[in-house]
């Protein structure tokens, strides 16, 4: 009888329902909101609004838009770990603090997962996804279908990491990266780290198939004309950005895969007997690292430079010699990934290669700094708030660059390494860099997306809310480095006179929680208001690039022809060649209508448009189920879910018509209701 | 909408393409493990003591002429010859199945030996090397089954044609990856 | 047109079929060619990289592309990838490994 | 001007002039505060007491004067291009059309002294790294002509144990040596997953991994505690596995030597299965006697199934097992 229930069930017992304080309240929480949530829906009786419009679509600029919603939802998630981290670290000298060690290690580990996989790359495949069809003047991603499979496998991810509230109890309490025999069945018998595996493989597919589907969307879909000289500075790094993911992740996927091999089998790939290799744990994990922080990075740097140029209301500066900087810190990202184990003593040689490869990574950041400065140099600068996350992410970003450069050289690496410094160092890069650029990006493409600019003045007070508690959280957390803070510590002495610090750091932290809620009043005024700010021309920052050229939000066809390409900033040419009578350029930007470029009844094309298609849903459903049943290691699940995802995937291959036609009389009868709305 | 159909196909060849170099990386990965893995046999059997090469040989020869006959049947699709495509799909078939049955009895004939799994990082690697390899080439023997329905149920059209002419690049590329395991795992193996 | 393809196609097979026999005669005994172990290795490697090449050109009609040839530089670039992958790991391991004998 | 615009111009000038003093001030009380803290006793990083210490502080140092060369101008450059060329200040200076010109961009020579300067920059500092990477390397011992004293590290499940070989003695949690005499550290774990045994005062941190052994060299400037920590994460008693790194003279290192071996506890394998059990914040404890060859027992058990610890492996695996699903 018992190994029948062990069939049935595998490691699923009673008391992995929630039963500690912190897995009730949040399975609470989830049902309660799920409740919610129904009860609105079906009031409304939107449930089939939403499945048609929504969740079964293949529109880039739907799919854009849940990646953001997704995205925003993680980040609340991940700001309550960081807060929960906070306040322990500021409470814990001489005392435990109100977190055990164990809980407060699988929050760190959590925050540390949930900011990194969902919501950085989840915010910018959101605006990807929005802004390169635009941008590249084409009407969709190469594969759209895949472009939804892509979304709901991070999404099935997303459940599978925050599940653990309520079936499990616990999460890994190993790091953001299982190191090796933290996370072997020898120290961690329990479920953790295997959530923190599928959730990992799951979500990884889902980026590596976006990545793939985006990179041949940029390489296959160009308007005519526009040659990879000519492609806006964004789908330059964000092709970088994915050029980067279809050779890192696959890296993960399979250490991922061995780590669970070690657990599921009883493999020894990484255990401390047996003759198994602990270091090649952290060489292989390290080797997707790397890339992947540069995949965090390397899309806000061509947001920043698309605003700047927009912002200075001039040319990029030294577009080339950026392209090149992107392209050599994609390939350099690959040769510098052993900085992350200066300290595990693989001798001086391999040490000092290393180092100074990773010193050559400064030198493209540098010139994107200078060219940046150059371009605002004799520029007519409007400071917008997407300027002002600029500036505050040149800031942060010349000290992160700094401080990273210093870790570079191994000596003095061996003093800092897995210090508060290091800690002080990459939240510099990815709150300076990725997040300031996230938010600078949804600002300047929030007219496009929902056709109403976001409240300035509020936008500005968030801004500085989140630079000085930035500055307040983690210019402290540098001073501990020095006095020789490690990271993760639960509690410390007090003797070590670092309460303070911690405090000052917290207190930064809840300045940092007043930026965000200043963000989510200026949401709710800007939605209060948005008569107001109506953006009726379709280019309210009198833009450079395609995505401005067309109406804000885009018809479903993003362009009724699309329009061939002649330069770099090809609606600026546009606007200086009057067909698109816009604004003079140069002249500051007071909202003032347009006609739009009359395109006769017979220019009108038929447009093949891709059908929703649900399968993406059913594939990544059978996905979870079949995530959640090897994590518990549940066969006869396990193997539903393999058979199920097969099948699906079978099914979808013999679909062979997953287009329809508009034909080209309604684009021509849209495209005039449109114009009408503009004039009116 | 001719030309159309040309550039639909190759986005989709391109795209499967990058699919291949991804998986080729996730090989890379095993590789590495096994070549630094390769002699912590704590003190169980090496790879000298294991490797049978004859069979070994057949088993890649079986793969070989199996790409062959894959792209004899590709041949045959394009000059639309249905029941000549399925003659080579099942001959494509019979020898992918032959090479499963020579790599499942020999891993049973390790299992007999104790030389498992858990014995060692070296076996563990040499397991998962060559077992994910098998596993591609039970998708792909599931793939040619479904592409001889798809000769079958469907018409040859350019969506139908481009699936099947994905299947046999998958196929292909599982044979290049099979060189360097017959080199690396058996063929150092042996020799040292 | 498709003519030629299946002479490329008959071409390749004949050649990959005779690199690996000879691979594995030299695996068998590498004293028929007088190789030591070490060379033998080189030529078994040196000869899978032959064959990977013809398989890729004659099976998989690398470079044969209309236009910008994107497959090919996506696979010469991938190649990098996994030497530094491979190569890269090995020679940090080894590093590692030496570092760190036991010294009794 | 109307009076009440002239009043209002002048009032928000006085906010601006205002606002822009108190940033001055915040700036400055900030630089204070974090020089102040950075001087102060208790921050090890700044105040070196060990040879390699010193070194890699010195190295710190140059690191971060080569990068201000780039980082102070580029900061200054950023607020002044961006504060001339801001749109208000064309309008009210009146600047004619030329001074802006939508189309200026760096011609070729512009480009390449933007990759030069950081060019140039990086390529002194590497070549620092290198040399510096192979002086302070782990592996190489202190120049010096007193005999190195052979210390040998076990970092267990959250405490150090110290083996003195020559001594004959042991200590957890705490390690004594003689001021000015050149320290080896051989380090391994057990039953432990990875682990960093760092003395930031005295030296750079090192792993300590369990079948292996990596060594590090230190020499302490003259008497001193100083504090040691584990710096990768382990498990749940991490926070406490903390140690006291003690040096004093030479003849007050003999006369703690010969305490030690007073002490009633002695290091045999059974009290060594003992500490082997996960255990939090250990007291420091001292042995007056080891078993011989243990430090090399405990490294070669994972290398060798045949080596007559390896059941100590086995059954160890669960005692954990144990701890775990007690807890």
């Amino acid at each position: 009888m018992e190994n029948m229930e062990k069939f049935i069930f595998g490691k699923l017992t009673l008391d992995a329902l929630p039963h500690l304080w912190y897995t009730i309240g949040a399975t609470a929480s989830i049902l309660l909101m799920g409740i919610v949530f129904a009860i609105i829906l079906t009031k409304t009786k939107l449930w089939g609004w939403l499945w048609h419009e929504w969740l079964t679509s293949t529109d880039p600029k739907k799919i854009g838009t849940m990646y953001l919603i997704f995205a925003a939802l993680m980040f609340f998630r991940g700001l309550i770990d960081a807060g929960m981290i906070w306040i322990q670290q500021a409470m814990a000298a001489d005392s435990t603090g109100y977190l055990s060690a164990d809980h407060f290690q699988q929050i760190f580990t959590s925050h540390g997962d949930i900011m990194v996989f969902f919501v950085t790359m989840g915010i910018f495949f959101g605006l990807m996804n929005w802004i390169i069809p635009l941008q590249i003047g084409a009407r969709d991603l190469a594969y759209p279908f895949v472009n939804s499979l892509g979304f709901w496998l991070t999404v099935a991810g997303g459940i599978l990491i925050n599940l653990f509230f309520v079936v499990g109890g616990d999460f890994a309490n190993t790091g953001w990266l299982a190191p090796a025999p933290l996370s072997e069945l020898e120290f961690n018998p329990g479920v953790g780290v295997d959530y923190l595996i599928w959730s990992l493989q799951l979500s990884g597919l889902g980026s590596l198939l976006a990545g793939i589907n985006f990179i041949v969307t940029i390489i296959k879909e160009r308007a005519p004309g526009m040659t990879l000289m000519k492609m806006p500075l964004f789908v330059w790094t964000s092709l970088c950005g994915m050029l980067l993911i279809i050779t890192a992740f696959p890296v993960l996927t399979a250490t991922t895969l061995l780590l669970w091999l070690d657990r599921f089998f009883g493999m020894h790939f990484f255990t401390t007997g047996f003759g198994g290799n602990q270091m090649m744990y952290f060489n292989l994990i390290w080797m997707w690292g790397h890339p992947e922080v540069y995949i965090l990075v390397l899309p806000a740097f061509g947001l920043y430079s698309e605003i700047v140029a927009t912002f200075s209301q001039k040319k990029i500066a030294g577009y080339t010699s950026m392209v090149i900087a992107a392209l050599s810190i994609t390939a350099l990202s690959y040769l510098v990934w052993l900085h992350h184990f200066f300290t595990m003593g693989a001798g001086a040689d391999v040490n000092s290669f290393f180092g100074i490869v990773t010193m050559l990574i400064a030198i493209p950041s540098g010139v994107q700094v200078f060219n940046w400065i150059l371009t605002m140099y004799k520029g007519k600068v409007i400071f917008a708030s997407p300027m002002y996350w600029f500036m505050g992410f040149v800031a942060t970003f010349m000290l992160g660059g700094m401080t990273g450069v210093f870790m570079a050289s191994p000596p003095a690496d061996f003093q800092v390494h897995n210090s508060l410094f290091l800690i002080a160092h990459f939240h510099t890069m990815i709150v300076g860099v990725a997040l300031f650029g996230s938010f600078a990006g949804i600002t300047y493409w929030f007219p496009k997306i929902m056709g109403f600019t976001l409240n300035e003045r509020l936008g500005k007070y968030a801004f500085w809310l989140w630079l000085i508690g930035f500055f307040v959280s983690f210019i402290p957390l540098y001073l501990l480095g020095f006095k020789g803070a490690t990271r993760r510590l639960d509690h410390y002495a007090a003797s070590t006179d670092w309460q303070p610090l911690y405090i000052t750091a917290a207190i930064g932290f809840i300045i940092i929680t007043c930026g965000i809620l200043m963000q989510i009043y200026q949401l709710i005024v800007s939605i209060k208001e948005r008569k107001l700010h109506l953006d009726t021309t379709g280019d309210p920052w009198n833009g450079r690039t395609l995505e401005w050229s067309t109406t804000s939000p885009p018809p479903h066809y993003n362009f009724a022809v699309i329009p061939t390409v002649s330069g770099r900033d090809p609606f600026w040419e546009m606007k200086l060649q009057g067909v698109q009578k816009g604004r003079r350029p140069g002249k500051d930007y007071p909202q003032k209508n347009y006609p739009e470029k009359e395109y006769s009844e017979k220019e009108y094309k038929d447009i093949l448009l891709p059908k929703n298609t649900a399968m993406g849903i059913y594939i990544s459903a059978f996905a979870f189920v079949f995530g959640f049943a090897v994590v518990w290691h549940i066969l006869w699940l396990a193997t539903i879910g393999l058979v199920g995802t097969i099948v699906c995937v079978i099914i979808i291959s013999f679909d062979e018509h997953r287009e329809y036609i508009l034909p080209a009389a309604e684009v021509a009868q849209n495209e005039a209701s449109i114009k009408s709305l503009v004039q009116g | 909408m001719e030309e159309n159909i040309k550039v639909e196909d190759d986005i989709k060849v391109f795209g499967f393409w990058i699919y291949l170099m991804t998986d080729l990386i996730i090989f890379a990965v095993l590789f590495a493990c096994f070549i630094v893995l390769r002699n912590s046999t704590f003190g169980g059997p090496s790879g000298h003591e294991l490797f049978r090469m004859s069979s070994v040989l057949i088993e890649t020869l079986a793969l070989l002429t199996s790409s062959f006959t894959c792209s004899l049947a590709m041949f045959e699709i394009q000059q639309k010859r249905k029941n000549m495509a399925t003659f080579w799909f099942a001959v494509t078939f019979a020898l992918g199945m032959v090479f499963l049955f020579i790599e499942f009895s020999e891993f049973s004939e390790l299992m007999d030996k104790g030389a498992n799994w858990q014995r060692s990082a070296f076996l563990s690697a040499f397991f998962t090397l060559v077992g994910t390899h098998g596993l591609h080439i039970s998708v792909g023997l599931l793939w040619i089954i479904i592409a001889i329905f798809r000769v079958w149920l469907r018409p040859l059209s350019a969506f139908n044609v481009c699936n099947i002419f994905r299947l046999v690049l998958f196929w292909h590329f599982l044979d290049l990856v099979w060189i360097f395991i017959f080199t690396v795992v058996y063929g150092t193996g042996h020799l040292l | 047109m498709y003519q030629k393809t299946l002479s490329l196609r008959i071409f390749g097979f004949i050649a990959s079929f005779i690199l690996t026999v000879a691979a594995f005669l030299i695996i068998i005994h590498p004293g028929l060619f007088h190789l030591e172990n070490r060379a033998a290795i080189v030529i078994i490697l040196s000869l899978a990289l032959l064959q990977f090449i013809i398989q890729s050109i004659f099976f998989l009609d690398l470079g044969r592309e209309t236009g910008p040839q994107w497959i090919l530089a996506f696979f010469i670039s991938t190649l990098f990838i996994i030497l530094i992958i491979v190569f890269f790991s090995i020679w940090i391991m080894d590093h590692l490994n030496y570092n760190m004998m036991p010294m009794s | 001007m109307a009076k009440w615009q002239k009043d209002k111009v002048a009032k928000t000038t006085a906010m601006k002039i205002i606002r822009f003093i108190i940033v001055l001030l915040v700036i400055t009380s900030a630089a204070f505060a974090t020089f102040f803290i950075l001087k102060s006793d208790s921050t090890l990083l700044t105040h070196p007491k060990g040879v390699i210490a010193r070194d890699e502080f010195h190295l710190m140092l140059t690191n971060v004067f080569h990068m201000l060369i780039v980082i102070v101008p580029t900061y200054i450059l950023l607020f002044v291009v961006a504060w001339k060329y801001r749109a208000k200040n064309s309008s009210k200076l009146d600047r004619s059309q030329a001074e802006y010109d939508p189309d200026k961009s760096p011609g070729i020579f512009g480009e390449l002294i933007l990759w030069i300067i950081p060019s140039i920059i990086v390529a002194s500092m590497a070549t620092i790294t290198w040399d510096a990477t192979h002086d302070l390397d782990p592996y190489r011992p202190l120049k010096s002509e007193v005999k190195p004293l052979q210390i040998q590290v076990v970092a267990l499940n959250w405490k150090w144990l110290f083996i003195y070989p020559e001594q004959g003695i042991a200590t957890v949690n705490f390690v004594q040596f003689p001021e000015r005499t050149p320290v080896h550290f051989s380090l391994a774990a057990d039953g432990s997953p990875m682990n960093s045994f760092w003395i930031p005062q005295l030296s750079g941190q090192i792993y300590a991994m369990t079948g292996m052994v990596t060594p590090l060299y230190i020499m302490a400037d003259g008497p001193g505690v100083y504090a040691g920590k584990a710096a990768e994460i382990n498990g749940q008693g991490y926070a406490d596995m903390v140690f006291v790194a003690k040096s004093t003279s030479q003849s007050n290192f003999d006369s703690w030597i010969v305490s030690v071996k007073q002490s009633p506890l002695q290091l045999t394998n059974n009290t060594y299965n003992e500490l082997l059990r996960p255990s939090e914040n250990n007291p420091t404890t001292l042995y007056s006697s080891v078993e011989e060859g243990l430090f090399n027992k405990v490294v070669l058990k994972y290398m060798h199934p045949m080596h007559p610890t390896h059941h100590m492996y086995l059954n160890h695996m669960d005692s954990h097992m144990e701890h775990k699903c007690a807890h």
